[in-house]
């Protein structure tokens, strides 16, 4: 079928993270109309499984409430979830483009009640905790989800647990008949906020992300440290659940490096000098954090922070890329290198380590039309036709006040592209 | 099947009644039974070894390995260029893929190969003999002739260097490669996963100069296979088998430990589990006796 | 300082990075190292190096010619490559280790006993005779490179591996007189006979 | 309009109607709550039950709707009728879900849905729907102060998506910082060389553009008016001064480089050091050609000493980096590899900085012979000949030196955003209370304003850290203590070009936003799209000037009575003004004293020996509230004593609703709002820190009335604080139990 609710007057933005959010919402406040599309089942994107932000130490959810009251009160975006774009075709001012709507076996009945969650007994790889903690089957993605809808996963579709879910709603809000569909919508322009991913850690192979169980990617740490965590905010090693009190931070995991992101990720050194932070606020002086680096990338008024830190006592500064890890008897990672200031070896175990991980394209694994312009790493810069743009960590490595930076410029690019489109038409 | 031909360049270690001897007799089982016909490059020299660099300096080196490239065009057209020795692989596949980028040195490397009447235009595909194995030959296909399954041996598969780094096997890791833990499996040995020093270095090109530093590379390694409870170390290279097996001795001598460990090649266990005799299997040449092998061989 | 010490620095007024960039072998990389100190942490035997191969680089820019040909450092390389596939910058650490190693030999700057350099001198003449290595000759050889009372000393110290390997066949001891050698190996030393030539030239040393 | 006609619709569905007697909620709405009309519903939320209010609302004249079922947050987009009034009863997050499970519970289980319901319609009662504001301004044109690369990339933008601009710029000329420089950093790959800046091409298409008017060599001699009717007075060199009318302001005013003679260690205003401004301008004179010093001699050897007074601890030089100064001395120093590679370029950093793709512009300078060394310059001489930089190298781990023909010093971005207010406010307190000083120096401080806005409140925007007129905030670093007026570019934060026409591209939309909202009466971020303005009954006011001074948008002028001026073009509706006033003259039509205080008073008050305390929670609605709700929707347990009303801000908190509940025999007040201090959280800025404040006043009127100290509290919450809050609740009600019940009950 074909959606006949967008026009060549409508902006279709790809992506409802944080950039995407702001995207649609700065566009509609401006009387556009906007479709916003999210492959998952909630809008919030990474900003939301992460802890705290730097430099404030406040809660990315805390933003997300102000966006999702803004999109709730604002009648010119239309949001669709589980969704993705299959192909774009057409040019600037008039694109056709292919959506496909996966399946979510719960329609718009649904009260959020979680009933159908306690009929259900199956248990998943939880996705919006790194697969650190399992959830049920049928299962609400977290606290701030939007649509404030459940999720019934498809491996328990055709099983006795799909029909314990579709028995347990009352409000017939369980559909296990639901199918994939496609839809076609035209749309003037495309703002694509597809945001990143973290690169696999296991591919830096020296760190043995993929053999050493207390070796963890900087995005694991932030959910070890969220109260509503898998471990209820405590810092506990995978090896053995024991408090981790002695935490390495490895700056450059995958960024800066040509066997890996040829790029600067930006946002690692900030990360990580906020994770010190989550080990003083769990042990305060007990804790110990020791930062290895290549350089401190605090840039701006950030370097405030920096400063802050540095006279934090329970945290340790090596100007060094750690050589290689291993791991001692009581599985305890070694690092192992040199510090280059001064020419010091060292051999020193930790009780965790935490690989600040770098920022990849989330577009690498998203079929983008051939006419986008994408840079070295695979970052957007724009569409030879100038009808399609980039907006937030899609375009480049960047924090999220930077990002919401480039969604909001996004938006004035996307909207002129419809006024164009629009006073050629008359 | 017909047999896979290849051009063979055995290097100085593989010569008869050289350390690795004993690796250029066991491959003979090996490769017979794999359908491989080995055709050993003629007149074939030096690589120039991980030291050559010392004195040898850079264009000598590459006009060395030219001087083998251009012979492998020469005498057996077609046919992938295959070492035994990772020495002799790194020195040749490094020689030929630069001589390829730079065409100054491509040319003044012939200046000099003419002194020597020969004339080098590259396209020689430089391998190593595991590559072979891997590539051409597949696990399943190493398993296919296995009559004496290695059953219950518990084997440290120790990569070392150069085999590994800079360009090692294909789709592997240089921090932990699995392949060669794969094989001691396709011979139905057990691999000791766990063997932290597969990669460590050996300090074999140190063996003479920095007897020390490389001997205590050498305890690391032997002490940590036998920690992981291993009864045998097998390698692919000669430099390590060679370095790793004599020096425990030495070391034993120096430090009072009972080191005893012995070192073989994945080709004698194939030779071995493929049904070749403890002579083919060149396993009458250890200084540490590897019994289990040996009984297995001699059933 | 020798004479052709004396023309390089002459001819780099100092600037011991060009030098290095036009004389040693893949020297052109080292201006790209960031002195993340990967390949310090990397290197098998660490503790033995007075200056790690990033520190290295940073001394050559910073035009301390003596100090890093002089050093026994470089001589330090098992070539096991750890540096090589580890650098972010993807520089070849090992190739210019040995290149500087070269160079100082060259340049006659690097330690005068430096046994790995003597050994690489013995190995390499060892092998240019007859094109390919005779190990008992490179190995006795080896053992008197340090005179000859030290050399039965070394001898004796390995004799049981000795006896050990000719029993297994894997050191022929008849090799001393003559063994294994290349069909024409006049034509291999010729041949590297005007590769160092061409080299020479090339780099401005003055011939051995 | 219409008489009002009042419904309420009882939900019972998701267990409100086998945990809660629906019956008593219909008969409580109905005679306590003056309903007229009541009706219950299964699954109200769904289409029939949708449909069954909006027909009410079309077909029976329906006006004012009370909800009660799930929390306001819950099923939006179902219960959404614009041209009613609406309440919500929480009853599903706000009762069902927080009070413990079992028959032993359902008695205050039940008192607790029943006063919500109470409260609901009382509120409901008092409410009005609100009609946007009448007078609001309709102008849609945008002003642009400052034509660098920020200023004509904001009214390129603005004019390309059809809106008209105008600029004021106080040069003679376009093109600001950006035409004093040779070439700019790469904006796009390959990262690999210096780039024509591109300002020549900007320049002409702004001075061309039919929607832009070009003010130059001016400056704004006053701004007055709101989004949407600014009026401003630009004038000119010649001394004319013209008028115009403009709905939003973007001020893009730039920076100057930090003044290298503060740096004398480093070799400041000594021969042959210059600073990154000064070498773009010999690259300039030499256009191409090998750059030459000053004195003319040729230059064999640069260095480049990064960060020179900058992240600076001593508090004598700046102490922020200002994060594009290393890739700009990459590109300086490619000016001279790229003309000759022989020339030596030595940059020397102590972090290089160079995020994102900047690491290949690294790349590139060091294939191109530039050396970076990681030292610490200790000092510069400079014999007029040559330069010598002495350093400590922090790889070689030893002080050293080298020499150079020139040394360029990488000195600071310092923003130009006009008067301080903080510094501006005691000094106009003087002045005004007489004393002839102050009234000097405040017209020598009015000399430096950019905007020179007749506010109340000041003179320019206020500025955050370090002079930056920067957003607090991490998820809206527009959001703006100025409604409709935004910074761009360095003037906001320190940072590079492609920044900041990225920066500008965004403010421009921000102003496009504010005159949209402001021609349709609506509010900014972050109540979008409210339609609800303050009132005040003059008649009532003091002149107490509360309101003026503390709203936290400068919002509110004063009359030539000296009566407050309420600008609802510049209002966010957070009603802090409301909390604020002593007289309660202030009120929204749906926001007021009298929505929250009925629902206050209307809760029905057990008997001291009930042991039943009833304990007002005043919950701030961007976070505190939505921590509640998800206590609910974790299932956290907490006590049935409690009443939450929700609130827009702390800010607007007025003390009467604290003594009204006091004296209506409540046994204690909490109240939730978000952090303050330096890293406040409050979206309203100061409503937060007012609140505690005025909170800490309070202790008077605890005392006349005899009661504990402990009756009010204030809790900062987190919207993670889920567990957290009911924690809070659970301890206070234990710690009231303790106090004992208030002794005002049955008084009222």
């Amino acid at each position: 079928m074909t959606d006949s609710i967008a026009t060549s007057q409508t902006i279709l933005v790809v992506g409802g993270g944080i950039s995407g959010m702001t995207a649609a919402l700065e566009a509609a406040e401006c009387g556009k109309q906007v479709m916003l599309i999210e492959r998952n089942a909630t809008l919030g994107g990474r900003t939301s499984l992460l802890y705290r932000y730097f430099p404030k130490m406040c809660h990315p959810t805390c933003g997300l409430e102000i966006n999702l009251r803004r999109l709730k009160g604002n009648r010119n975006v239309r949001v669709m979830t589980m969704t993705q774009v299959v192909s774009v075709i057409g040019s600037r001012g008039d694109y056709t483009v292919t959506l496909k709507v996966a399946p979510r076996y719960v329609n718009d009945h649904c009260t959020g009640c979680g009933d159908c969650a306690k009929a259900v007994e199956a248990e998943i790889d939880n996705p919006y905790e790194y697969g650190l903690a399992k959830t049920k089957a049928a299962y609400l993605p977290h606290a701030m989800a939007y649509p404030q809808r459940y999720v019934i996963d498809a491996s328990i579709i055709n099983t006795p647990d799909g029909e314990k879910a579709l028995a347990a709603c009352k409000v017939g809000a369980v559909d296990l008949a639901m199918q994939e569909e496609t839809i076609v919508v035209k749309v003037g322009t495309v703002v694509w906020a597809t945001g990143w991913k973290p690169y696999d850690a296991a591919k830096i192979q020296p760190y043995g992300y993929d053999r050493y169980a207390n070796v963890i990617t900087s995005l694991e740490f932030e959910r070890l440290a969220d109260p509503k965590g898998p471990t209820g905010g405590k810092l506990l090693r995978p090896s053995d659940g024991r408090e981790a009190k002695n935490i390495a931070f490895i700056q450059c995991a995958g960024s800066r490096d040509e066997n890996h992101l040829r790029h600067c990720s930006r946002i690692c050194c900030m990360a990580s000098l906020k994770q010190t932070q989550y080990v003083r606020e769990a042990y305060g002086d007990a804790g110990k954090s020791t930062v290895y680096y290549i350089d401190l990338r605090t840039i701006d008024r950030l370097e405030d922070f920096y400063v802050k830190v540095q006279k934090d006592t329970t945290v340790s500064f090596v100007k060094s890329k750690v050589a290689k890890i291993v791991e001692d008897k009581d599985a305890n990672p070694v690092l192992h290198g040199v510090d280059t200031e001064g020419y010091h070896r060292y051999a020193t175990a930790h009780d965790l380590v935490v690989l600040a991980v770098g920022m990849e394209p989330e577009a690498n694994g998203i079929k983008l039309p051939d006419d986008m312009l994408l840079d070295s790493s695979g970052f957007i810069e724009g569409s030879r036709d100038e009808g399609m743009f980039g907006a937030g960590a899609a375009t480049s490595p960047l924090d999220v006040n930077r990002s919401v930076q480039s969604a909001t410029a996004a938006a004035l690019r996307a909207i002129k592209v419809v006024y164009k489109t629009a006073t050629v038409e008359g | 099947m017909a047999k896979k031909n290849y051009a063979f360049y055995p290097g100085c270690s593989s010569q008869k009644g050289a350390s690795g001897s004993n690796f250029a007799t066991s491959i003979g089982v090996m490769c017979d039974k794999l359908e491989i016909q080995l055709n050993e490059i003629p007149d074939w020299n030096c690589c120039g070894a991980s030291i050559g660099y010392g004195e040898g300096g850079e264009l000598p080196r590459l006009a060395l390995n030219a001087r083998n490239l251009a012979l492998s065009a020469q005498h057996l057209p077609g046919q992938d260029m295959v070492s035994g020795c990772p020495a002799c692989w790194l020195a040749t596949r490094e020689t030929a893929e630069r001589l390829n980028e730079h065409s100054d040195l491509m040319a003044e490397t012939n200046v000099a190969l003419k002194e020597a009447g020969l004339t080098f235009k590259g396209g020689v595909k430089a391998r190593h003999i595991v590559e072979v194995l891997i590539e051409d030959v597949g696990f399943a296909g190493m398993k296919a002739p296995v009559v004496k399954p290695l059953q219950g041996m518990k084997i440290a598969g120790y990569v070392g260097c150069q085999t590994n780094r800079p360009f090692g096997i294909a789709g592997e890791s240089f921090e932990n490669p699995l392949y060669l833990d794969k094989m001691i499996e396709t011979v139905g040995a057990e691999a000791v996963s766990s063997f932290d020093q597969k990669v460590t270095c050996c300090g074999g090109a140190l063996a003479f100069s920095e007897p020390e530093k490389s001997q205590k590379q050498i305890r690391d390694i032997v002490e940590s296979a036998y920690d992981h409870g291993a009864e045998m170390i097998v390698t692919p290279c000669q430099l390590c088998q060679a370095n790793v097996e004599i020096y425990q001795a030495e070391i034993n001598k120096k430090h009072g430990t009972k080191l005893a460990m012995p070192v073989v090649y994945y080709s004698q266990l194939m030779s071995v589990a493929y049904g070749g005799t403890l002579k083919q299997a060149g396993l009458d040449g250890h200084l540490i006796q590897p019994n289990r092998l040996q009984e297995i061989a001699g059933k | 300082m020798s004479n052709q010490n004396q023309q390089a620095v002459a001819r780099y007024q100092n600037n011991f990075l060009k030098e290095v960039e036009d004389r040693v072998e893949d020297g052109d990389w080292v201006k790209m190292c960031m002195q993340c100190g990967v390949c310090a942490g990397s290197c098998p035997l660490g503790d033995a190096w007075e200056h790690t191969p990033q520190k290295i680089f940073m001394m050559i820019r910073a035009g301390k010619r003596e100090e890093v040909l002089k050093s026994d450092a470089m001589w330090m390389c098992t070539s096991c490559y750890n540096c090589i596939v580890r650098c972010p910058r993807k520089l070849p650490i090992t190739h210019i280790m040995h290149g500087l190693a070269n160079y100082a030999h060259r340049m006659n700057l690097a330690p005068q006993r430096q046994p790995t350099r003597v050994i690489a001198k013995i190995f390499w003449d060892n092998l240019v005779k007859t094109g390919r290595v005779n190990e008992l000759k490179f190995s006795l050889a080896m053992y008197f490179k340090d005179g000859f009372s030290q050399g039965i000393k070394n001898a004796m110290a390995m004799q049981s591996a000795g006896l050990g390997l000719m029993k297994a066949k894997r050191l022929n001891p008849f090799e001393i007189f003559g063994g294994h050698k290349c069909k024409d190996s006049s034509g291999i030393k010729k041949m590297i006979a005007k590769a160092r030539e061409i080299e020479d030239r090339k780099k401005g040393y003055t011939p051995l | 309009m219409a008489d009002n006609k009042f419904a309420a619709y009882i939900c019972s569905g998701c267990g409100i109607g086998d945990k809660l007697d629906v019956g008593t909620l219909e008969k409580i709405a109905k005679k306590e709550g003056k309903i007229q009309d009541v009706k219950t519903h299964p699954f109200l939320c769904s289409a029939e039950g949708v449909q069954l209010i909006n027909d009410d609302i079309e077909k029976e004249g329906v006006t004012h709707v009370c909800i009660a079922a799930c929390s306001r947050r819950a099923k939006t987009e179902a219960f959404h009728f614009p041209t009613a009034v609406m309440s919500r009863a929480n009853l599903r997050e706000g009762v069902l879900w927080v009070i413990a499970e079992g028959e032993a519970h359902d008695e205050v289980r039940q008192e607790m849905a029943d006063d919500y319901v109470r409260m609901a319609c009382a509120e409901l009662k008092k409410m009005k729907l609100p009609d946007g504001n009448p007078n609001h301004g309709g102008n849609k044109r945008i002003l642009v102060v400052g034509g660098g690369m920020s200023g004509m990339t904001s009214a390129l933008e603005a004019a390309e998506a059809g809106y008209e601009v105008v600029i004021v710029e106080k040069q003679a000329q376009l093109g600001g910082w950006g035409a004093k420089l040779w070439k700019r950093v790469p904006f796009k790959a390959p990262y690999a060389d210096p780039q024509n800046t591109g300002v020549a091409e900007l320049v002409s298409l702004v001075s061309s553009h039919p929607r832009i008017t070009v003010y130059l060599g001016s400056h704004l001699a006053e701004t007055a008016g709101a989004p949407g009717r600014f009026n401003i007075k630009i004038a000119q060199e010649s001394g004319a001064v013209s008028e115009e009318a403009v709905g939003a302001i973007v001020q893009a005013t730039g920076f100057t480089s930090y003044d290298i003679a503060k740096l004398p260690e480093l070799g400041g205003g000594k021969a042959n050091v210059t600073d990154q401004a000064g070498l773009e301008a010999l690259a300039q004179s030499a256009n191409g050609a090998a750059i030459k010093r000053a004195d003319g001699k040729e230059i064999k050897s640069v260095v480049f000493l990064q960060c020179a007074g900058q992240r600076d601890e001593t508090g004598a030089h700046l102490p922020y980096c200002s994060g594009h100064c290393c890739a700009t001395s990459i590109k300086q120093a490619m000016y001279f590899k790229d003309n000759n590679p022989d020339i030596n370029t030595v940059v020397m950093y102590q972090d290089l900085r160079v995020p994102g793709m900047g690491e290949d512009f690294y790349r590139s300078a060091q294939n191109k012979g530039v050396t970076f060394t990681k030292g610490r310059a200790t000092g510069v001489e400079s014999t007029g000949a040559t330069c010598t930089v002495n350093f400590r190298d922090l790889i070689l781990d030893e002080d050293t030196s080298v020499s150079a023909d020139l040394v360029v010093l990488a000195t600071g971005q310092v923003p130009s955003a006009g008067v301080d207010l903080e510094a501006w406010n005691p000094v106009v307190m003087a002045a005004d209370n007489g004393s002839e000083d102050a009234k000097q120096k405040k017209a020598e401080m009015q000399k430096i304003s950019i905007l020179n806005l007749n506010y109340r409140q000041g003179p320019d925007m206020p500025q955050f850290k370090y002079g930056f007129a920067d957003s607090h905030f991490i998820c809206f670093p527009y959001e703006t203590r100025r409604t409709g007026i935004y910074a761009a570019g360095p003037v906001r934060r320190p940072m590079d070009m492609l920044q900041a026409t990225e920066d500008a591209t965004g403010a421009a939309l921000k102003a496009i936003q504010a005159v949209e909202n402001a021609s349709l009466g609506r509010a900014a971020h972050p109540r979008s799209g409210d339609l609800s303005f303050p009132t005040a009954r003059l008649e009532g006011c003091t002149q107490c000037k509360r309101c003026t001074v503390e709203c936290p948008f400068g919002a509110i002028d004063e009359d030539e009575r000296r009566f407050p001026k309420f600008n609802e073009e510049r209002c966010r509706r957070c009603g802090t003004c409301m909390g604020a006033c002593p007289v309660r003259v202030i009120s929204f039509e749906n926001y007021s004293v009298d929505t929250v205080g009925a629902q206050i008073k209307s809760v029905d008050m057990p008997d001291e020996f009930s042991e039943k305390p009833r304990i007002l929670i005043l919950a701030c609605e961007n976070d505190a509230y939505p921590a509640l709700d998800m206590a609910g929707l974790s299932r956290t347990v907490y006590s049935a004593f409690v009443r939450i009303i929700p609130v827009r801000c702390l800010g607007s908190v007025n003390t009467i609703w604290i003594t009204d509940a006091l004296n209506a025999g409540y046994d204690g007040v909490m109240m939730m709002g978000c952090k303050k201090g330096d890293d406040y959280q409050c979206h309203f800025v100061k409503g937060s820190e007012l609140a505690h404040y005025r909170m800490s006043k309070i202790g008077d009127t605890l005392s006349q009335l005899g009661l504990e100290p402990e009756r009010v509290v204030t809790h900062e919450v987190a919207i993670t604080d889920n567990a957290r809050v009911a924690q809070y609740i659970n301890d206070y009600v234990a710690q009231i139990n303790e106090i004992g019940m208030s002794p005002m009950k049955g008084f009222v």
